[in-house]
């Protein structure tokens, strides 16, 4: 299952990436794949601090990804 | 977008007469504006400037959705939220919100609403500059 | 007048750009605004225009007291009230209040309160004419 | 004693003046001036709902007014 991942702010700074295209092996919920990431890529240093939105739309834990979404990775936002 | 919102990301400097002028209309009393400024100081050290990056299209939707929500809870005419991304130094402005409405009670409860919301939900990020380095503000490991 | 109060009684159009020039500030992160304007109907009748006058000096004291109390009950750094005298039309701008603070919650407290104490207290009179006559908002024999 | 009346509003039309010069004949506190003023002038029509302020101040009901004080009619206020 293909996706692209999106980084923004200080996810962008410690992934040293702004868009990663990744290749799931299964389909994942949310929270699954917040699991997956902090475990696979040790550029996170283990930070979890973030939420998730698909197709440019906050998504909560238990929403499974799909083939060709656009998931970003949002840390705390600090507009205003 | 609908007639009585205006919803802008950009990277050119805010103004304050454009907010103004789309939101006054004959059947208004009052506007309340809510001006975000850069301030020179964060928790007691110099900050020298301002980075903000956005996720665009996904900020606008959330802007427009924060506007939409104040239409519907508040009895307003008219609201703008423009919101300024790249660098940004002592006294630029950062983020403008206008509302107008019939009797002026409702103008300051939506005006800051919209503020809260936005600095809640809406994706863009702020960076500061400091003379010692730089620190992503709301974001601890 | 100290340094962080602006008080003007005025026949001139009042410009919203004056009153944010005098109230941003370095150290604000924050800047309310409240412009009152002409709506178009009182009750259901069409309003043609207003006509506001003012016991100038008293006025200016009033005011120049909400700007003060303003500063001591909340933490802001400046604060501007502008009002206009003489014809207005719809859409023209009988006030101006802007409130700048380190913190927006001080801004926007600040700014609702002198609105409100200014429409309980400043002595400044609106007649309005309508088609059928003019009336005096307030003063019902 | 000599006074200053000014009047503003609904009560400049009333009266048909902005500003009156008056000699009462003893000290008179603000609420008593209140019920002259209603009494002698037949143009006011009953008109009693304003407030007195001394010397460009709101003034209370027991303040007394004195030689040379210029006393405003401030009817309820409607600016902003």
């Amino acid at each position: 299952m293909n996706i692209t991942v999106l980084a923004f702010g200080i996810l962008s700074d410690l992934l040293e990436n702004d868009s990663i295209q990744l290749t799931l092996e299964k389909q994942m919920s949310v929270s699954d794949f917040k699991q997956y990431l902090i475990k696979n890529f040790s550029k996170l240093n283990g930070y979890s601090n973030f939420s998730i939105a698909i197709n440019e739309a906050y998504a909560s834990d238990d929403i499974l990804l799909n083939e060709n979404d656009v998931v970003a990775l949002i840390p705390p936002v600090s507009g205003g | 977008m609908s007639d009585n919102i205006s919803i802008k990301v950009t990277s050119c400097p805010l103004k304050l007469e454009d907010c103004y002028a789309f939101v006054e209309d004959p059947s208004c009393g009052g506007i309340s504006v809510f001006v975000g400024t850069v301030r020179n100081q964060t928790k007691g050290k110099d900050v020298k400037r301002l980075d903000f990056s956005a996720y665009e299209p996904m900020a606008i939707k959330e802007m427009k959705k924060i506007a939409e929500e104040s239409l519907a809870k508040f009895e307003i005419s008219k609201i703008a939220i423009h919101h300024a991304i790249g660098k940004l130094s002592i006294k630029d402005i950062p983020v403008i919100i206008a509302v107008s409405s019939a009797h002026r009670k409702d103008a300051f409860r939506a005006c800051e609403y919209a503020i809260d919301t936005l600095k809640e939900t809406v994706p863009i990020w702020k960076k500061e500059h400091f003379e010692s380095g730089e620190v992503w503000v709301n974001s601890h490991p």
